[in-house]
């Protein structure tokens, strides 16, 4: 078992005739992800990278029951995007898109709520279960199929944290980056809980950063709701205050926002902290041989 | 994005709240005549991003014209340094020139978008005229607060909550619902993160008027607002980080070390700047070259560290995703062509196209210290800052 | 409220959807000039409220500006019977003169409010030209829907699924897109009730224009859109049906028979005349006075019976609730101080303040016959009617 | 046992110091029914009729713990005391207002979904349980407590039908006026569901009318999914089509607007129809002697 996706996921990708659409589904399906339907609006009809091409969400779904979507889909366009596939019913939404507005994405989650759609960024790097199914930018290859739960805002930052835990030989239950947005479709609290209930997820690495406070409601969560061992990396412990520091979410306004607001949080919740990003292998690995 | 108090409320003035009267002024003699037509104390005003300008002088309190020419005249060209600007203070190349208004009691506004709800929040509270952190700190029941539900829009019943929230009555009850209601408009229209009045004025005569006012922007949706794109002030910001974005390199933040940082992705970018410190660096910059498959933003990245004249070791991380890191690479190799560099260059890559990237890299024959991982990368970047040869 | 083809197109026109070119004319005169300034083939519209003009010979094809005048001298000043009308046909006192377009597909595009979703409902078709209830019997699968969710608005991928649907490609579907998004606009500015473009025509070159417009408005909303009010064409509904609301009575309905009702209620007034059905009469009228206290309705009531000359007998039922019986007793004893009361009126009452009601009308001396529950009521109307003394 | 009202309800009323709001309070009021709180904005402070009058309705329920609200609020402002008795969470709310704009009710709806708040009306009489809460417009004295639940479209023809039913000896659990609008907060089913389940209702008569499709909707559920015997009136077999009789619902747009139809889907459904509305009473009398 794996969380989100995995080797009976019928992807659909959103914009899969743009080029960095192109690109990544073309990854997906090198790394065996069953890449069922592309939506481009006015391509319905045509065929890319052999795969078949609707105009709209709701006829791919229809025609190919595909499970879940990805977007890769322009920043001005990327809510509407969004809007179809809920539209549509799709049971998972997965979006790339950096750049969306945020009262764009406010529309977003009022249309959602109370929905069964589960949106997963945007402004992320997918997700991947490995070995059974990559919907997302990562480098697949970086992977190791087994039981460590990886949730994280950043990107790259993760890649570098799969890459420490598989060269130790820890396998990963699914990676799922939650983007680093402001308004994410889905929080670390949300992804705990899927990782929770997973039977084979063993532990959890988190990769937080500065701005808001989903790490501190992910420690409410830790300490009352999760039996399973967290690691946790927080980034940003040397950025200045009130500076956006890339991510629209990594800006620090309050004191919440803080590295060591979020670290004291996560610690007395139970989390495991390594004191910088090159440890969290290592401390992973210990973890684990303590179970 | 940031806009002046001016610029701010020149917005508000154009969905109907309102201001008071008054002008921006470049010169001491624009804002001498600006007084004179007012024809009453006036309030000369530094326009500068930071707040805290009353107490650090940038707020000056004038009798006559004359009085006004002088206050603009000491203001307009010189720095302000208010507790958010740091030492070097903020340049003052306008200032607002406003009737002096007689206000009874200082109320407070704002709306932002509220990341536990998704939907825009409106805040209101009778203590205005200070900071609204320090007031939630030491009196939290004097805010109130409303979520905009998208769903039905702003709302005379919301209005109205805040509104006897703020302890207001009679006839301003829905003077203030009508006030907030246009800035729920504004706020939409414009794609705000922020809209604030603080402090919310009472006039003597039961009035509400905007005695000051800050106005921030999504980054993310100023595409479509080209009226908003152009009221930034350039000389507000840090010119390193002007400079950058000139460049295509939006997210380039100055930092106070002498490690010039070149990285893909935001939270990577935090993390090697972390790791730095942690190996007893200090990183002169955060700089996320982003996902944009295009060497010229690298070569434009090694610009900004020639033009920081703190940057005495370069460390570039990459670990390719959607970024691939043959282009990086590439970019590389055209910045040491198209450029003397000076000081050290550690790199370290890894994914997406790893192996044709590094094939650049060593074919090119440029000299740079080559990385293992991200930790070997910030301790050779640490090293060769300090003048030990990696 | 509706409103005639030329008005509904001169709102389509401000919200910036493509109409053909064209102008109202009131005269034969106006029309040639109108025809003259078109310089080519044109349609004369006859503007009536009902639908079914074309096969009714209420839409003419013209050559010349001459043949356009021909034509509207014909309608202007005639009766128009369509399939619409009664018998009596609809007066056509202007037409639309309007340039022929050249349309090689007929769509067909709405949006109403749904009350099964609480939601407005856009409708798309490519069978447009024809009834849309037709459409939906006999090829359900050529009707598209989407509602719209105020939280979100009008979003492009609706409007693309509705053009793939109509049979749009390419550039239209982007036209068509952002025709829908202007057509949801006007419904929500205008507070619509239906806003219809059928035909939608697809021209020749392959734009997409306006061919025949209807919008129907909300009374209820009326209030906060003097513009639309302002468009009302009284001509067009049964006289007494706008005297009554002159007179204030905003429920009446002309009816067939000769028993002139008079209830307070929707509900109850459709049940009494069902009852008298039931008793073998036939109301005149649908009366429903409503819950205004106010005893110059019922007096404007009865002016309303004096003005029918169909009818024979009055039955007036009233169970009072929000309505106090005892004004209407009173309104209807100023009634037959005022006027001179020529048929016989059975009085059936009910309700909060039924003594005092009973008390003024038989204190008045005025001649009425009092009927114990509206089946006795029903009965005795009828009787009445047919000249039975009661 | 009742249904949305009963001994327990704390009226709260939203235009208490309005006219009509004034009048109907008193008789609620001499009807012995609990009015706890009244509602006018700037009025808040003051007493109207003995009751407590505040600003705001979240503020009237926070000091007097109401639990039901009525509305007697112009149209113009109608929907927007809706909206603040949802956004208070108050459990029953009841538009008594005739003449609220369509599009307004589209919000009131799409603001209701996911919430708890049964919203009843608005253009409608309220609701009584006769003897025990009467929250309406409705003439207190003709009612007799019993058990045979009423539900309608109309106002004063239910007056009728009660009096008939009270003249026969026939109580009634709770009446309920749905209202005569096209976009009621309760239909026939939401209202025929809770008398289904309420113990002491043992049969219900509905008053129908012409226009939309909402006694089709009951027939099926009455159906599939009720055991108790209802009595059926449609009003409008002799209104002619595309004119509004007055409700703004009450309009025949197409074929299952008629009232011969929505006679025939109850027919065909069970429930038991009355050919003229005075038979009501009679046939009710039947209904419950064969049970």
């Amino acid at each position: 078992m794996t969380i989100l996706v995995n080797e009976n996921t019928r992807l659909l990708v959103q914009g899969i005739t743009g080029s960095e659409g192109s690109f990544h589904t073309e990854r997906c399906l090198e790394y065996g992800t069953t890449v069922v339907a592309g939506v481009t609006p006015g391509k319905g009809g045509s065929q890319h990278l052999g795969v078949p091409v609707f105009d709209s969400v709701d006829k791919a779904i229809s025609e190919t029951r595909a499970n879940a979507s990805i977007l890769f889909v322009p920043p001005a366009f990327a809510a509407d995007g969004i809007l179809e596939a809920l539209d549509a019913g799709v049971p998972l939404a997965i979006c790339i898109t950096e750049g969306i507005p945020v009262l764009d994405m406010v529309k977003v989650h009022r249309y959602l709520k109370g929905r069964s759609t589960r949106l997963v960024g945007p402004n992320c790097p997918g997700v991947i279960s490995p070995e059974k199914c990559k919907a997302g930018i990562m480098v697949g290859e970086i992977h190791l199929s087994g039981s460590v739960g990886v949730v994280s805002r950043s990107g790259t930052l993760t890649y570098d944290v799969v890459s420490q835990l598989t060269s130790l030989g820890i396998g990963q239950s699914t990676c799922v980056g939650i983007g680093g947005d402001t308004l994410p479709g889905s929080t670390f609290t949300d992804i705990l809980e899927l990782f929770e209930a997973d039977p084979d997820t063993r532990a959890v690495v988190l990769i937080g950063e500065i701005g808001g406070t989903m790490e501190q409601e992910a420690a409410d969560f830790i300490r009352l709701g999760m039996t399973k061992p967290v690691v946790a990396f927080v980034a940003g412990s040397t950025a200045p205050p009130g500076k956006r520091m890339g991510h629209a979410g990594a800006i620090i306004t309050g004191s919440a926002g803080r590295a060591s607001e979020k670290i004291k949080a996560l610690e007395w919740a139970g989390a495991t902290i390594c004191p910088n990003p090159a440890e969290v292998g290592p401390t992973t690995k210990k973890v684990l041989e303590s179970m | 994005m940031k806009v002046h108090e001016y610029q701010a409320k020149a917005l508000l003035a154009e969905h109907g709240i309102p201001i008071p009267q008054g002008r921006a002024a470049s010169t001491p003699d624009e804002a001498r005549r600006i007084a004179a037509d007012i024809d009453g104390p006036v309030v000369v005003k530094a326009q500068v991003y930071a707040g805290g300008r009353g107490k650090a002088g940038g707020i000056r309190l004038t009798e006559s014209a004359a009085d006004a020419e002088k206050a603009a005249s000491d203001l307009i060209g010189s720095r302000l340094v208010t507790p958010q600007t740091g030492s070097d203070g903020a340049p003052v190349s306008k200032v607002l020139v406003e009737e002096a208004s007689d206000v009874t009691r200082e109320l407070y506004l704002s709306i932002l978008v509220d990341s536990a709800s998704h939907l825009p929040l409106m805040i209101a509270s009778e203590a205005g005229g200070v900071e609204i952190e320090e007031v939630a700190q030491s009196s939290p029941e004097r805010i109130f607060r409303c979520t905009i539900d998208p769903a039905i829009g702003f709302q005379p019943f919301q209005g109205r909550r805040l509104a006897y929230g703020m302890g207001l009555t009679g006839g301003q009850v829905r003077e203030a619902t009508q006030l907030m209601k246009s800035l729920y408009r504004l706020f939409l229209d414009k794609d705000c993160s922020l809209a604030e009045i603080n402090p919310l004025g009472v006039t003597t005569g039961g009035d509400l008027l905007a005695i000051d006012a800050k106005m921030n922007f999504d980054d993310s949706a100023l595409y479509r607002h080209k009226d908003i794109q152009e009221l930034q002030d350039k000389e507000q910001e840090d010119p390193l980080e002007v400079q950058a974005r000139d460049w295509g390199i939006s997210s380039y933040v100055k930092m106070e070390g002498d490690i010039g940082c070149m990285v893909n992705g935001a939270g990577l970018a935090m993390a090697v700047n972390d790791l730095i410190q942690y190996c007893g660096g200090r990183a002169a910059n955060f700089l996320d070259i982003g996902t944009l498959n295009n060497p010229d933003r690298v070569v434009n990245s090694f610009k900004m560290f020639l033009a920081d004249p703190s940057v005495r070791a370069v460390l570039v991380n990459i670990f390719g995703g959607m970024a691939r890191v043959d282009v990086i690479a590439q970019g590389i190799v055209d910045a040491f062509r198209q450029m003397d560099i000076p000081f050290p260059v550690v790199v370290r890559l890894a994914g997406t196209n790893l192996d044709e990237g590094q094939r650049i890299l060593t074919h090119s024959g440029i000299r740079f210290i080559e990385a293992t991982d991200f930790y070997d990368g910030a301790q050779k970047a640490v090293q060769a800052a300090k003048g030990v040869t990696g």
